[in-house]
This record gives structure tokens, sequence and C-alpha cells, in this order.
């Protein structure tokens, strides 16, 4: 069975999906969800072991049709990296959903509501997974439909939740159909959707304008899905009002899966050489990832709902990655990679901590969590930890990020950008601050209600701020995992 | 005790106080007393370490390749950690009769994190590389930010904004700037003798590298970077004390002295001209700082200018990149501890005996604390560089730094400054033995009754006096070479 | 014969453009539905006819799908005139209580 | 020349029909219109030798497609507000565009036979259906087995938007109990 | 039960003329299918006289050619309407139909609508009765005529 | 290099796109957008299944010949017509779940008009923001 | 002249005379005065032009296979669009967007009926 | 609508044969256009006419909510698990030629079964939607308790659509009344 373990760590959410449907009892989809997402975590997990051991790509044939013909699923150096991530936290958010869907969720819609977060993370998975260029939208439209889906079941709460939902899926509709003009473009260019065959092929033909024109159409229908500035705007809604599991579910990996969906094109395919624009591509990316990073600061530091502080901190956290992708260089790319799996971290911590309060609370504003430091010190130690990792501060994940990003930029004498990097990332600490003023350094207003915190509510943000801070102090194993996958895609070291 | 063993013990026992601070939360005496013992155990390891030949590394983790959290022991650094592990218990004691004296509250949470500061101090000394010099550069300024929002004001919280914003703000854009940068340039990030960046670098670059590390590191309080110190007095004395002579401020005037000597190398610097810039920056710090000291009538806020003209020295020191120079600043950051802390628990003695702040309402106040304003004099005589005082031997060194450099006009700068030295803080020994009881002083008081601050209080800071003394003769422990 | 099936192509095409003429002028919804109904009947034709070009049963079961199809959109949309819901007429708060 | 013939006129149909589309603002003309649309691209999809295609747009474009939306436009206002023209949205629609017809200038001439889309793997399609699956419909064999597992996806989707829907609109698996009531009473004149 | 064994029958041998592959698999597929629908058709209710009105369609090719006899010559007198419009005087006539079962009634309405020139507008099973447009006068004039009213019942047989 | 001519199809499919594009970018009407989305979405199936025509092809149903031995007939490219019906699914999808959430924005919000939509979320953040600071003024 | 031939020759003519019915159709539908009255106009399609071009094809089929098609493309159409023509024609009655002049003789056949 | 005896009848006479065509579709996906997805919209659309007709109610009788979504379910899971006997008979996932006792007849097994699987999930899902869809109530019935029971909520803008619809539905149930 092991040589299925490709293809069964995204079979498991897919086909519990339906299963958990169809559970009636009280808490049996969560259950199942639980069990099903610890396994595709387990998988991974140990996907990962065999791919280092093997130290290439593993390809599963799907259908035993061999790439071209058919589907391929490849475990490279790259993919074994995401996927832990992804399933990981889906593991996580799993175990916290259950006290925030019976929170925020109607019981009736339960079963439901799990079939459909089973689905998200099953459409997260395949995408990462598969070698198929066509295949990737597809299961990436299974994860945004029901990804559309679980933001607006924040309606129950919160009916501005609908009117985000719907916006997320007209601009990710139009993301989609844009990639898939790209794709179009390619295929027409070269009579294949295999990604290797793909990128093969695409050497012959590079320097027409159509391949440049399906670069950019991939590029802005990704760009688009990653929620890169200045094709950011649907998401802070989407991830203020959506339901506060779905929030951190979405916010630790959604966009992540998008920006790896990127490189896997970007790098993989057209290749870090493509057509000799190298530099220009790059250069706009840049452009787009530091004023990314300065605008979801900015407009971070302005928010007083934490959700939406947080979800603004990620237009700007995406925008780092954009740099990483953006220096075109092998540093760059495990730079993103290192981001993407820390930032992974750091914001499940958050939104899980975060989604804690909402349980209580409902909405979670500067002014609901005055003092909360002292009632609930746990859970606000946990958001205070996973600030302190967005700003960088060393011994968090977000520190080791910052540093292969930072070198990334300057390895290739980009000094300004650096520089630009270094004050958009300290301005993180002013919207940090406010939180920690707020929950410290305020007295809890009388007439506020009273929060209260069990291992129930804490334990699921604090496995997230334990490997951030683990992932910040062993950082070793990461780095060398996100060389591996930048080797991936750009051949040897630097 | 193997140096391996002493350094962990260096960066242990503070963390060992700490938690037990925690632990004993509900037994003030026994929590402040095991504070006061870990104190002298750790003075004493500081002691033995200074004693040690350098040269072993200890390795504690690597975060990735080549991001080591590593240590080595090397005589700067053997001497801030003398420095800040002598000075601890002395401030321990002061501390437990501050905080009982005035009443504060949150006494174990200020003893947690006055442990952790510590800790953080010790790291930095010891660090053997910029990283690790790092890691604990941004846990001091973390650690520290608690005890300056001690008091929970909206002034106190303002402070902690600015204190953590410039700090903050300063290190991560342009110090981590900087580290990156010469690990890019270099690869490696250990501190060698000589430098490391010498042939990796076109010269041309290396003023504006230099400048990321000496804006970089906000601790040292050059000018206009200097904000934090002043709004940060704000907190309760052993904070300022904290701040001024044990831990903070040193800490960014030693990681720029190390970064000269360890990373620059002094005589790269010297060759290629790169620190003449800094020689200005630093002399401009140390003048106008003193002048806005003269204007400052809070005894405090005066203190906290005088320091950062003070710091200004030892920036001065590395700046002049010759071996005398570096010398100096070695000294004088022990004299400026030593004199620096000494006056301020002065301060605060004063503010526990009699709730005074303002230096207009101290007339007289000598005659009423004659030992509190006889340590007071030794700090400030030591300061202002007169001898049989430490302050003396560093200014001496300096100068003659100054001259082996051919800047002639440093040596004004060092006169000028001395000479405002002696009128900002001798007009607070003459008024407090000489003038007449004035302001506040003249209700309820009777000037020829003696009325100090505890014991616990007056020990301390008779103990630093003496220290500013003992200084002056053991100079020859700061003749330090450093290759230039 | 492949003239007249392109001649009887080209006289759909046209019959197709007028009726999408009358389906846009309206007036009413009436003669939109009308008209749409009959775009759908010369689609069934114009597939039919161009299947003739292959010769292959395939493109008549188009057609025929696009009957019942055409059918079933047309009752729909009346439906819609007719009750302003495709499922149940349900009766307003006001009428009920009268 | 009579392929382009047919293929120009279905197209300027269709353009026909979105730009009136676009222009109408009662919506259930402009979801008839929708459903026009459909058919017509269906038709085109037939000249274009997609049956399989054709067939399914006929099925969906203008059949479920237009259902769903009449059942929305009876719950939601039949009239759109009055637009003048967007000149951002136009630009960007026509900068979409214009990136769009420069790559098009480089691609294969419509219906070459030697474009290499016909040349890789599609060739290899049609042999194995016959030989490997044996079963004449190239489209079923590539849908079914050798991209078996995209199908599998897209049932998925299938299932997903079912999901969706349930979870957005509710209702579906908890009938309304009113209703219910109502037609105990016998009011629920056309459900009889 | 016998509607659903017809309705098996009648639908079995549809899927015969379209199958054109006559295998075991699909033959047997074709039965259960034809099968299935019949009784899914039963359960939702349509397979009733009304659906299945087995009398009118055996008796239906009796009169396929008159019908489209008539179809064509309704055909030609509308086209010369619509090449003169003014022609045109639309009315309402209510026909008063004979049919006894609702299968025939709509039968005839439906025979009214395929001649063009009349379209069957209400058709009152009530009262038995369909009101139809005509085009012009000589259209609402024929509906009226017992002709089609005659063959329609004829149909419907006893 | 071939000449334009031979791209016409493509011409035309593209600015057909645009159309659709332009509905679902400035529209404010919810209803119109999915619209769009749809011409849109039809203009790509169409350049799909453009690039797959072979010229004096036919559909790529095997006739008798060609399944016992071997493909003679020319036939059309199958794999755009594979990815288009995945590609109408996922289509259909996406505008259920759309529809389905313009019933639930109008039942909240009464308009499912852009302008108005963010006129009143406006107002409900304002509010939001002034009950949040009531107790601590 | 084979039979095969005149098969074709007929059939050729059908599908003549039903493009032209089409037509005619269409223009009806475009042409004549009110909802009621193209409805005619969109019955020329659906039977004339509708049967004579199915019967031309019918004509011209290859094989049975098509024949059975087209039969059955017969029916459905015979079945559905008098049906849906009736139901277009019921909804306008029912509709308060009856034309004028009809409403009036409507009125009149109502009082006479 | 079924108080038009000529659309009552015409599509009792329809329904069955809208079925038999999507079976049709279904089974015959092989040889020429169409398949499950296909014949699954067809198949659903005989519901779908069958409920506008008879209305709703009848509709849900003919096939209830629960087993639908069983429905729905069950056919994902088929494919699915069709997927899943390749595994258990040694090859890789959804490889079908360990299906039959030759590959070629395990492919046509292996098609059949998934293709059945897609017809059962998008005719039950189709099903689903529309009866969702249609069977909400309408708007003006909502904002009025709406405003009856949340107080201020902004009024709907003034559809003359609905009211149109609103006074048809009016006169229909008074022309209905006489049954
Ligand atoms: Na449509
Ligand atoms: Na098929």
């Amino acid at each position: 069975m092991m040589q299925h373990l490709p293809v069964l760590q995204v079979l498991l959410p897919l086909l519990g999906a339906p299963c958990a449907a169809l559970l009636r009892g009280r808490d049996m989809a969560w259950g199942l969800a639980l069990l099903l997402t610890g396994a595709a975590f387990l998988i991974s997990a140990v996907l990962f072991g065999l791919q280092y051991n093997a130290g290439e790509a593993l390809i599963y044939d799907l259908g035993g049709w061999p790439a071209p013909l058919g589907i391929v699923y490849v475990i490279d150096a790259a993919s074994a990296l995401v996927l832990p991530v992804v399933s990981g936290i889906a593991f996580v958010a799993t175990i916290a959903a259950r006290r925030l869907v019976e929170a925020e969720i109607d019981a009736r819609d339960h079963a439901l509501f799990y079939a459909a977060w089973l689905l998200t993370i099953a459409g997260m998975l395949g995408q990462v997974t598969t070698g198929d260029a066509f295949n990737i939208f597809v299961f990436l439209e299974i994860s945004s439909l029901s990804a559309y889906a679980l933001v607006a079941m924040g309606a129950g709460r919160d009916r501005r939740a609908l009117p985000a939902a719907f916006n997320y899926l007209i601009l990710g509709t139009v993301g989609a159909t844009f990639y898939v003009i790209g794709i179009g473009l390619l295929y027409m260019l070269t009579g294949t959707l295999n990604l290797t065959d793909l990128a093969e092929r695409l050497a012959e033909v590079e320097s027409t304008r159509a391949s440049f024109t399906a670069l950019a159409f991939i590029a802005l229908g990704l760009f688009l899905k990653m929620a890169l500035f200045p094709l950011h705007f649907w998401l802070v809604p989407a991830y203020a009002h959506a339901p506060s599991a779905v929030s951190a579910l979405m916010a630790a990996t959604a966009t992540k899966v998008s920006v790896y969906v990127l490189i896997r094109l970007m790098f993989g395919v057209f290749g870090v050489e493509f057509n000799g624009l190298a530099d220009a591509i790059g250069l706009l990316i840049l452009t787009l990832g530091i004023t990314g990073a300065f605008a979801g600061t900015l407009a971070a530091i302005l928010e007083t709902d934490l959700k939406k502080l947080f979800a603004q901190s990620s237009i700007a956290q995406l925008g780092y990655m954009a740099i990483g992708i953006g220096a075109m260089s092998m540093t760059g790319l495990a730079a993103a990679f290192i981001h993407l799996f820390n930032h992974a971290l750091m914001k499940g911590a958050l939104f899980l901590a975060i989604g804690a309060i909402a349980a209580q609370a409902g909405r979670v504003s500067m002014q609901s969590i005055e003092g909360a430091g002292r009632q609930i010190p746990v859970t606000m130690t946990a958001i205070l930890v996973g600030g302190l990792a967005l700003i960088g501060v060393p011994l968090t994940a977000g520190f080791i990020s910052k540093v292969y990003l930072v070198r990334a930029l300057l390895e290739q004498n980009f000094w300004l950008l650096a520089g630009l990097t270094f004050i958009s990332s300290a301005l993180a600490l002013a919207y940090v601050w406010k939180i920690i003023e707020a929950a410290w350094l305020k007295e809890r207003p009388e007439n506020a209600p009273a929060l209260i915190e069990t291992p129930v509510h804490y334990v699921p943000a604090w496995l997230m701020v334990f490997a951030t801070i683990g992932f910040g102090i062993f950082a070793g194993p990461l780095v060398d995992a996100a060389y591996a996958a930048a080797a991936v895609f750009i051949g040897g070291p630097s | 005790m193997a140096v391996d063993m002493l350094i962990l013990a260096l960066l242990g026992l503070p963390l060992l106080a700490s938690a037990l601070v925690l632990v004993l939360r509900d037994r003030p005496n026994l929590r402040d007393g095991q504070a006061l013992l870990i104190g002298l155990m750790t003075a004493a390891c500081a002691i033995k370490l200074y004693g040690t030949d350098d040269g072993a590394t200890l390795k504690l983790l690597s975060l990735a390749a080549g991001l080591d959290i590593s240590f080595t022991p090397e005589p700067l650094g053997k001497l801030f950690a003398l420095v800040a592990g002598v000075l601890w218990p002395v401030a321990t004691l002061y501390t437990i009769g501050y905080m009982r004296g005035a009443g504060e509250k949150n006494h174990t949470r200020f003893m947690f994190f006055y442990a952790i500061a510590i800790h953080a101090a010790m790291g930095i000394a010891l660090s053997g590389n910029l990283l690790t010099l790092f890691v604990f550069y941004e846990i001091l300024t973390f650690s520290t930010y608690p005890l300056v929002t001690h008091k929970g004001t909206a002034e106190a919280v303002q402070a902690g904004r600015v204190y953590l914003g410039i700090l903050v703000a300063s290190s991560v854009i342009l110090l981590l700037f900087g580290i990156i940068g010469v690990w890019v340039l270099t690869g490696t990030l250990d501190f060698k003798s000589g430098g490391i960046l010498a042939g990796h670098i076109d010269p041309f670059y290396v003023p504006f590298l230099l400048g990321l590390f000496a804006f970089g590191i906000g601790k040292a309080a050059l000018m206009p970077l200097h904000r934090w110190l002043p709004v940060a007095m704000v907190a309760p004395t052993p904070v300022s004390a904290l701040l001024h002579a044990v831990a903070v401020v040193k800490a960014g005037v030693f990681t720029i002295l190390k970064v000269a000597i360890y990373v620059f190398g002094i005589d790269f610097l010297r060759e290629t001209g790169s620190s003449d810039w800094l020689v200005w920056v630093a002399s401009f710090s140390i003048l106008a700082a003193s002048i806005v000291a003269m204007t400052k009538t809070n005894l405090k806020a005066r203190l906290a200018y005088s320091t950062i003209s003070q710091l200004g020295y030892i920036v001065l020191g590395a700046a002049l990149a010759t071996s005398l120079a570096a010398s100096g600043a070695a000294m004088h950051i022990a004299a400026h501890a030593a004199g620096k802390i000494t006056l301020f628990f002065c301060a605060g003695a004063i503010y526990v005996a009699h709730h005074l702040t303002d230096i207009k309402d101290m007339n007289g106040l000598g005659r009423v604390m004659p030992v509190t304003y006889t340590a007071f004099a030794f700090g400030a005589l030591s300061i202002i560089g007169v001898p049989p005082l430490a302050g003396a031997w560093s200014k001496i060194m300096l100068m003659g730094g100054a001259l082996d450099n051919g800047h002639l006009l440093v040596l004004a700068v060092l006169m000028i400054s001395s000479l405002l030295n002696l009128v900002y803080l001798g007009e607070i020994v003459l008024r407090g033995f000489f003038a007449k009881p004035s302001g506040k002083m003249g209700h309820g008081l009777k000037s020829n009754v003696v009325q100090e601050a505890p014991l616990a209080m007056l020990l301390p800071l008779c103990l630093t006096a003496l220290m500013s003394l003992a200084l002056f003769f053991a100079v020859d422990m700061f003749i330090l070479d450093f290759g230039g | 014969m492949e003239g007249a099936l392109a001649i009887t192509l080209i006289a759909l095409g046209v019959a197709a453009t007028l009726a999408i003429i009358r389906a846009t002028l309206g007036p009413t919804s009436f003669d939109r539905v009308l008209a749409v109904n009959s775009v759908g009947s010369i689609a069934v034709l114009l597939i039919a006819v161009y299947g003739f070009f292959d010769g292959r049963p395939a493109f008549l079961d188009i057609a025929m799908l696009y009957a019942l199809i055409n059918f079933i959109g047309t009752i729909a949309i009346l439906k819609f005139f007719r009750f302003g819901t495709l499922g149940d007429h349900v009766l307003h708060e006001d009428e009920e209580d009268a | 020349m009579s392929g382009f013939l047919v293929n120009a006129s279905l197209i300027s149909l269709l353009t026909l029909i979105a730009i009136l589309a676009l222009r109408l603002h009662r919506l259930f003309a402009v979801v008839m219109l929708s459903g026009a649309f459909s058919l017509v691209a269906a038709t085109l999809f037939v000249v274009l030798d997609a049956v399989d295609v054709a067939f399914t747009e006929a099925a969906v474009g203008a059949g479920i497609s237009s259902i769903l939306a009449l059942a929305t436009l009876s719950l939601v206002p039949a009239e759109e507000k009055p637009h003048s023209i967007a000149f951002v949205p136009a630009f960007l629609a026509l900068a979409t565009a214009a990136m769009l017809a420069i790559a098009v200038t480089d691609l294969p001439a419509f219906g070459d036979v030697n474009a290499p889309i016909h040349n890789h793997v599609a060739p290899e399609f049609i042999k194995g259906s016959a030989d490997d699956i044996g079963i004449p419909n190239v489209v079923t064999s590539v849908l079914a087995s050798y991209r078996g597992y995209d199908t599998l996806g897209e049932t998925v989707v299938i299932f997903t938007a079912a999901i969706a829907v349930l979870l957005v609109l509710g209702g579906y698996t908890r009938p309304h109990r009113r209703k219910e009531k109502r037609r105990k009473n016998g009011e629920d004149k056309d459900a009889r | 039960m016998r509607q659903i064994v017809i309705s098996t029958a009648l639908l079995y041998a549809l899927w015969l003329l379209l199958s054109g592959h006559y295998n075991g698999l699909l033959l047997t597929l074709g039965f259960f299918s034809a099968l299935g629908a019949s009784l899914i058709g039963a359960r939702m209710g349509v397979l009733d006289e009304e659906g299945l009105p087995m009398a009118i369609l055996l008796r239906l090719p009796k009169v396929t050619l008159w019908l489209i006899w008539e179809i064509l010559k309704s055909n030609i007198g509308v086209v010369r309407v619509i090449l003169n419009p003014k022609l045109a005087r639309p009315q309402m006539v209510r026909v008063k139909a004979s049919q006894k079962s609702v299968a025939g009634l709509v039968t005839h309405a439906n025979f009214i609508t395929l001649t063009p020139g009349t379209v069957s507008v209400d058709v009152d099973e009530n009262e038995n009765t369909i009101l139809v447009h005509g085009l012009t006068d000589d259209f609402a004039a024929a509906c009226l005529e017992p002709d089609m009213d005659a063959k329609v019942s004829s149909l419907e047989g006893k | 290099m071939t000449s334009l001519a031979g791209q016409w199809n493509y011409f035309l499919v593209i600015a057909l796109m645009m159309i659709g594009f332009y509905a679902v970018i400035a529209r404010g009407n919810m209803v119109k957008k999915m619209v769009g989305l749809t011409i849109f979405q039809t203009s790509v199936f169409m350049l799909y299944i453009s690039m797959g025509k072979v010229t004096n092809g036919t559909a790529p149903i095997l006739t008798g010949a060609d399944i016992a031995d071997g493909a003679q007939t020319l036939y059309a490219n199958p794999l755009p017509h594979v990815l288009i019906l995945t590609a109408i699914v996922v289509g259909v999808a996406t505008t259920a779940v759309g529809y389905a959430l313009i019933i639930r924005v109008y039942e909240s919000y009464g308009t499912i008009e852009d302008d108005d939509l963010i006129k009143m979320i406006e107002a409900e953040e304002e509010d939001e923001d002034k009950i949040g600071e009531a107790p601590s003024a | 002249m084979s039979a095969i031939d005149i098969i074709h020759l007929i059939g050729i003519a059908s599908l003549l005379v039903g493009s032209l019915a089409v037509i005619f159709g269409a223009l009806g539908l475009l042409r004549l005065g009110d909802v009621y009255q193209r409805m005619h106009g969109a019955g020329i399609v659906d039977t004339g032009g509708a049967g004579l071009i199915l019967f031309g094809l019918l004509m011209l089929s290859p094989d049975w296979t098509v024949t059975v098609r087209l039969v059955l493309i017969g029916f459905i159409l015979v079945l559905t669009g008098p049906t849906a023509t009736h139901a277009i024609a019921r909804a306008v009655r029912v509709s308060d967007q009856e034309p004028e002049n009809i409403s009036q003789k409507k009125n009149k056949k109502r009082g006479r009926g | 609508m079924q108080d038009d005896p000529v659309i009552r009848v015409i599509s009792k006479v329809m329904i069955p044969t809208v079925m038999l065509f999507a079976l049709y579709v279904q089974f015959h996906g092989d040889y020429g256009p169409g398949g499950g997805f296909q014949a699954g919209v067809i198949f659903a659309s005989a519901f779908v006419l069958n409920a506008m007709i008879f209305g709703l109610n009848r509709g849900r009788h003919v096939w209830p909510a629960h087993l639908n979504l069983l429905a729905i379910c069950a056919g994902v899971l088929l494919y699915g698990l069709t997927g899943v006997a390749s595994l258990f008979l040694g090859a890789n996932y959804l490889d079908y030629d360990v299906l039959g006792a030759t590959a070629k007849s395990g492919q046509h097994i292996g098609i059949l079964l998934v293709e059945f699987g897609v017809g059962l999930t998008v005719a039950s899902v189709m099903v689903a939607l529309f009866f969702t869809f249609a069977g909400r109530p309408t708007h003006v019935r909502l904002l009025s308790k709406m405003q009856a029971h949340e107080g201020a909520r902004p009024p709907a803008p003034k559809d003359e659509a609905k009211s149109e619809a609103k006074t048809k539905a009016t006169k229909d149930n008074k022309t209905g009344a006489h049954k």
C-alpha cells in the first residue's frame, strides 16, 4: 500500500466528504474529519520521509496511464514540503473546529459543514500533489467552491459574510478562468498538460509572444488567488467575516497553496531563464510584493477588528513570499518556501487563538480584548508569540523567514529593497503592540463579558505556537528542506 | 571550572533566578533572598571568567546552517560580563530596598523580568557571533519593556511605546540588515580578531555598513536615536539603573565596540577611514546631550542626558579605531557603569526618602542625606573625569587614541564636554551641600536632621561609589590589545 | 446535395437572427419567450442539417436533446412569469390574512 | 471558406447576444438571452466537431443554468439599476483582450493539422481508444479513463456545489414548517 | 400495473430504436432503464389515462396524412398574411369540443395549434371548450367547423 | 510564421471574451455579474474548442473501420473537449453557488447592487466602531 | 435516374421549401402586429419549416439510425412545439399584457359565447 | 401549471421519455456524445419538469430529500471506490485494467461504473439544486418578516416585476377558484 500513499492522502478527505455529509449523530462528522485530516497529516509526513530517502521525485500514475497520457501525482522535494503544512494545519484546525463550529454554526449544518471542510482540504492537497496543469484547476475549484460556502457560513453571526463570499467567488472564478486561459495557450503551443513534459516542450517555443502571454495569464490568475497586492481586496472581508475555524484554516493554508502553484508553474514550467525576461518579471513581482507588504501592514495598523487586522497582515506576508519569488534565485525561492511554511504556522496560531475568543465574545475588536491578558493569559500569550513571529523577532519562525528573504535580496544586490523589507516588517510592531497594550496594559472594562479559557480553547493555538517557536529555534531541517524544494525548480546551489 | 561551565552558569543563573522568582512569588523574603544569592553567585562566576584565558567557544544550538547560537568569551565580552555580573547583586539589593520603600506593586513580575534582562546581557556579552548577539539584544529589549511600563500609567505606556518603537525598529530595520549584509558578504557571522569584513567589501560601502550598525544599535542611544532613554525615566529607579548602568545602554555601546573590533576590525576601519564620520556624529552627540542635560531640572532627566553624552565617548572610542581608544572605550563602559549607577541609586534614594525629583527642590539636601550626597559626589567626579576616580583614565585613553589617529579636534570636544559635565553634575552636589534649603525642602524637614533612605539602598550606593574609586587603581585590567 | 444543405443552413441562420431581433425588441416579455423558443427550434434544425455533412447520427442526439431542453426551458420561463417562482405559488402575508 | 462563414456568423450572433445581454436592464430578459447564448454556443461547438461539449452546453447552459437563474430572479429584484460605461473596467477588458490578441498571432493557425496539439499525445488517445480501451468515443475514453482522475474531481466539484448550496440556502434537508402546515390545510393550490 | 407494463414496453421500444448496439449488456441495461423510467413515472403519477392515452396513440397514424395536409394548407395561408400583414384580422373564438377524454381534448387543442393561423389559447376541461386565437376570419371560422373535432374524436374510439 | 488570416476564429472569440469580462468587473448588479461570468467562461470554452478543431476533420468518435485497424480518418483533438466538459461542470457549479449567495445577500440586505451594498456595509462598520468606542469613552 | 436519385431530389426540394418556410416564419415573428399574431409566424417555423426540413433530411438519410432519430425529432417537435406555443398564449391571456385590440374582441366574443 | 390540461398532459408524456432518453445517453456514452454528466442533467430535468408542473411537494414525495442526499454521496463514492477496487486488485488508483478478465473488458466495466457514479451524483445534485432554489419562500414574505422581527432594516427597493407577479398570482388564484 506504501506506493499508493501519494493518492491516498488526497483521496481520504476527498471521499471522506460524502461520508461526512451523511453522518447524523452529534460530533460524528467532526470525528471523521479529525480522523481523516490526521491520517492525511500522517501520510504526508511519511511521504516527506520517503521522498527524502529516495532523493528523487516519487511519481504516481493515476489510472495506470503514464505521463503525458494520464495524470500523475508527483511527490518531489517541493510538494513533500508543502503537503505537511497543509495537512498539519488542517489537522490542528480540525481539532479546534469542534468548539468553534459548535459556537458559530447551526447544529443541523454540521455534517455538511465538515463535508465542505474536508473538500477544501482535499482540494488544496490535490493542487499541491498533482503534476498536471489542468488537474490543478479542477482541485483549485474543489477547494474554492467549498471555501466560498464555508466563508458564507459566517452569516450566522455577521451578514457581511455573504457579500464577502460572493465577491470572493467572483474574483476567485475570474482568477481560475485566467489560469485556464493561460493553460490553454500553453497547451496550444506544446500539446501537453503534464508539467514536466510542458517544461521540456516549452523550451522550443518559449520565445513566442504566446508563451509570454500564457505566463502572464497564469500569473495574473494565481496572483488573484493568492491575494497579491493589488488583487487582494477580496481576502480581508472573506477572512474577517468567515466562521473562526474557517478563518484559521484558510488564512494559514489557502493562499499558500496558490503561491506554491505559482512557483511550480513559473519556475517548474517556464523556468527562471524564461525568454530572457527573468529580470523584468522578477522586478514586477518584487515591486508588487514590497508594495503589498507596506499596504497590508499600514492597513493592519489602522484596523481595530482583530480578524481584519490579521487578514491585512496576511496581505503583507504574502508580499514577502512574492519578494522571495521575485528574487528569481535559489535562495529567494527557498526563502519563499520557508516563509510559506512559517507564515502558515503563525497565522494558524493567531487565528486559532482569536477564534477561541470569538467563540465567546463574537466580534474580536481591540476594545473587546482590553485587559484580556489577565483573564485569559494563555490564549493572549499565543497571540503575543504569533505577533512577535510576524514582526520577525529572533527565536520565532518569522525571524528565519526574514533572514533568508533578505539574504536572497542582498545576494542579488537589492539593498534598497532589503531595507524596505526591514522597514515594513518593523511596522508590524505597531499593530502587534496595539494588541499587547490592549490586552495587558489596560484594565478589563467592568461591563465587558468575562472571558474564560480551558485547554480546549488554547491547545490548538499553542500547538501552532510551539511549532512557531520550534521552527524558529531548530530551523535547520526546514531550511534544508526549503533549499531542496527550491532545487527542484532551480538546478544546483547558486 | 571549565570555561564552558562558566558560560552556562552566567547564562543559566539569571534564568534560574527568574524561575525561582515565579515559584516563590507568594513568599517575598525567600523570593528576594534567592535572587540576591544567585546574583552573588553570578558575580563570582563573572569574576572567575574574567581571569580565564580566551579561546573556548561554546556552541549551544544551530538554528540553521551558518546560523549558530554560540558563545566565545573574549576580553571585551568578559569585561561587560563582569560589569553586569557584579552590578546585578548590588542592583538587586537596591531594588529590594526601593520596591519595598516606594511601595511599588507587581514586585514579582519586576524581579522576573529583571533577571531575564541580566540573562540577556550575559548572552550579549559572551556572544560568539552576530546572530547570538542579535538574539540576546532583542531578548533584552523585550524583557525590559515590562519594566519600563511597570507603573502602567498612560505616561508609562507612552514611554513603553517610544522605548520599544525605537529599539525594536532600529534593530530589526538597520541592525539586522547590517548583520545579514555581513553574512551575505562574508559568509560568516562569527566574531574574529581583526574583523571579518576586510577583503569582502568595496571600501566605498564600509561607512554605510557601519552606519547600519551604529544607528541600528539603538541601545547605544546615539543621537538622533536617543529619545527612548529620557522617556524611560518614567520607570522606577532600579530600572533606570538597569538601563543606564547594568545592562541596556552598556549592551548597546558594547555591541558597537564589538562590531567595530571583531567584525570590521579597527585596522580596516582606520585604514579605510570609514569611521571618520562616526567620530563627528559621536562628538556631536556628546556635546549636544550635555547641553540638553544642563537645561533639565528633573534629576533623572538630567542624568539620562548625561548618559547619552557619556555613551558618545564609547562610540567615539570605537570610531577612533585605535587600540588605545578602544581600550578607553572599554574602560569607560566600566567606569561609567559604576559612576552612573551610583548617581541613579542616589536619585532613587532621594525619591524614596523625600519624594523629590526636581533639582531646584534639593537645595541643602546634602546635609540631610550626607552619605547619599557623598556617594553622589564620587560618582559625579568620576564621570567628569577627575582623578583618582575611574572616569579619569578612560578620558585620558580616549584622548590618547584621538592623538594617535590625528583627530585633534576631538581633544577639544573631550575637554569642552568635561567642562559641561562639571557644570551640570557639579550643580547638584553644590546645591546639596551649600545652597540654602528652599521650595519643598522647606516643609516639614529640618535641614540639620539626617534622614537617609533605607539601608538596603544606602549600602549599594556606597558600594558602587567605592567601585568608582577602586577602578581607577585597577586600570591595568583594562589595557586591552585590539590589534590597532 | 451539399448545396441544398448549405442553403438550408444559411436560411436557418437568417431565421435565427430575425428571431433574436424579435427577442430584443420585445416589446412584451411574451414576445421574447416566443422568439427564444423559436431560436431553439431553429437550432434543432440547424444541428440536424449540419450533422448531414458528416452523415453521423451523433448530431441528431444533440438535436433531440435541444428539443427537449427547449420545451422545459419555455415551461420554466412561463411558470416564472405567471407565478413569479419556479416552485410552489405562495400567498403573501396579507393575502393569507384576507 | 464556408467554415469561416459559419463560424464567423455564429460568433457574431453570440457577440450580438452578449452585447444585448449586457445592455438590457430587465434581468429575466438577460437570463433568456443567456439561455439563447448557450444554445448558439452549443451550435458553434457542433460546428467545431465537439459534439460532447455541445451536448453538455445545451443541457447545462440552456437548461439548468437558465432554470437556476430564473429561480433566483423569483427571489431578487428583476431589474438592474442603470449604469453608465465604466472606463477603468473597459480599459482592463481591452488590455486583456489586446494581450490575448497579440499572443494569438503566434499560435498555430486555426484548424492547422500540423499544430503541436494534434501531433503530441492526442494521436495516442485516438489510437489508444481503439486499441487499449476499445470504445469509439475518444472523448469518453479520455474523460473516464485516461483522465479519469480529472473526472472524479469534476464529480466532486458538482458534489461540492450541492453541499455549498445546501449550506448557504439550508432549507432543503429541512422542509419549511409553514409550508407543511399549509399543505395539510390544502391551501397550496399549485401543489394541489 | 398495466400502465407500467405498457410504458416499459413503449420505452424499451424507444431504446431499441435509439440504441443501434444490440449486445447483451446494452439490451439488459435498456430493459432496466425502461422499467426504471416507468416506475419513477408511475411514482410521479404521470402514467395515468392522460399520460398514456393508448387509444389515441394507436389510432394516430390514421389521421397523419390528413393532418400534414391541413398543416401545409394553413402554412400557405399564414405566409400570405406575413407577406401582407394588413390581411390580419386577429380574433378569439371559443370552440366547443366533443372529446370525452382530457387526452382527446388536448390532442384537439394541439392540432389546432399545429395548424398555423390558429392557436389554442385556453382549454377548459370542465366545459370542454377551447379558446382559439385566429389570425384571420377564415382561420377562425375553420376551427369552428366540426371537421377537426370529429377527426380527433374518432381517435378516441368507441 | 502563420498569417493573421489563420487566426480569425481566435480574434472573434477574444472579442466575445472581452464583453463577458467587462460585464463581470464593471457591472454592479450581482445577477449581471454572474451572466457576465458565464459569457466570459463560455468564450474561454470556445477558445479551447477552436484549438481542437482540425480542418476537414470530424468529431472524435471513431467510425467502424478505424476501430478495427487504427485511426485512418482525421479527427478533432479530443483532449480540449474533455477539458471543457470538466470546465462546463465547474462553471455550472460555480453559477449555482453564486446564485445561492445572491439570494442570501438579497434576503439580508434588501439589494443586490454593489454600490448600495458597499454603502450599507460601510454604515454597518461605522456603527460597529461607534459601539466599540462607547464604553471606554 | 434511379429511385435513389428521385428520393434525393424530393429531399432537396423539401429542404429548399422548408428553408423558405423557416424564413417566412421568422419574418412573421418579426413583422406581425402583436404577440398572438406572431405566434402564427413561429408556428410556421415549428410546423412547415421543421416538418419540411426534417422530411428532406429523411429522404437523404444514409442509414436507418439516422432515420429513426429524424422521426423521433419530428415526434418531439410535434408534441412540444404546439404545447409551448399554447403555453405562451395562455400565459399572455392570464397576464395583464394582452394586446389592446384583442382584449376588446375577446370581450365581444365572450359576450357572444 | 397543471390547471392547463395541454401542458399537464404533454408533460406527462414527456417526463418518462426524457428519463429514458437520459438513460440512453448514460449508457451510450461509449458510442456517441454524452455520458454520465449529460445524462444526469437530462434525468434531473425530468424531475424539474415534474416539480414545475405538479408542485414541489409532489416532486419531493417522489424522491425525498434524504434519499437524494444519499444518492449525491453514493455517486461520488461509487466513482471513488471503483478506483479503490483497482487498488485492492493490485493496480494503481483508477486503473480499470484489472477490473475485468482482459484489460479491455476491465476498461469497459470501469468506465461503465464511473460514468454511472457521475450520472447518479449529477442527477441528484441537479434535483437538489432545483428544489433548494425553487423551494425558497419569495423575498416579499421574508422581507416583511424581517421588518417585523428585526426592526429597522432598509426597505427593499420597490420592484415592479414583483408586484406584477403578485397581481398575476392573485388573479390566477381567483380564476382558478371555480374548480
Ligand atoms: Na447560460
Ligand atoms: Na461521452
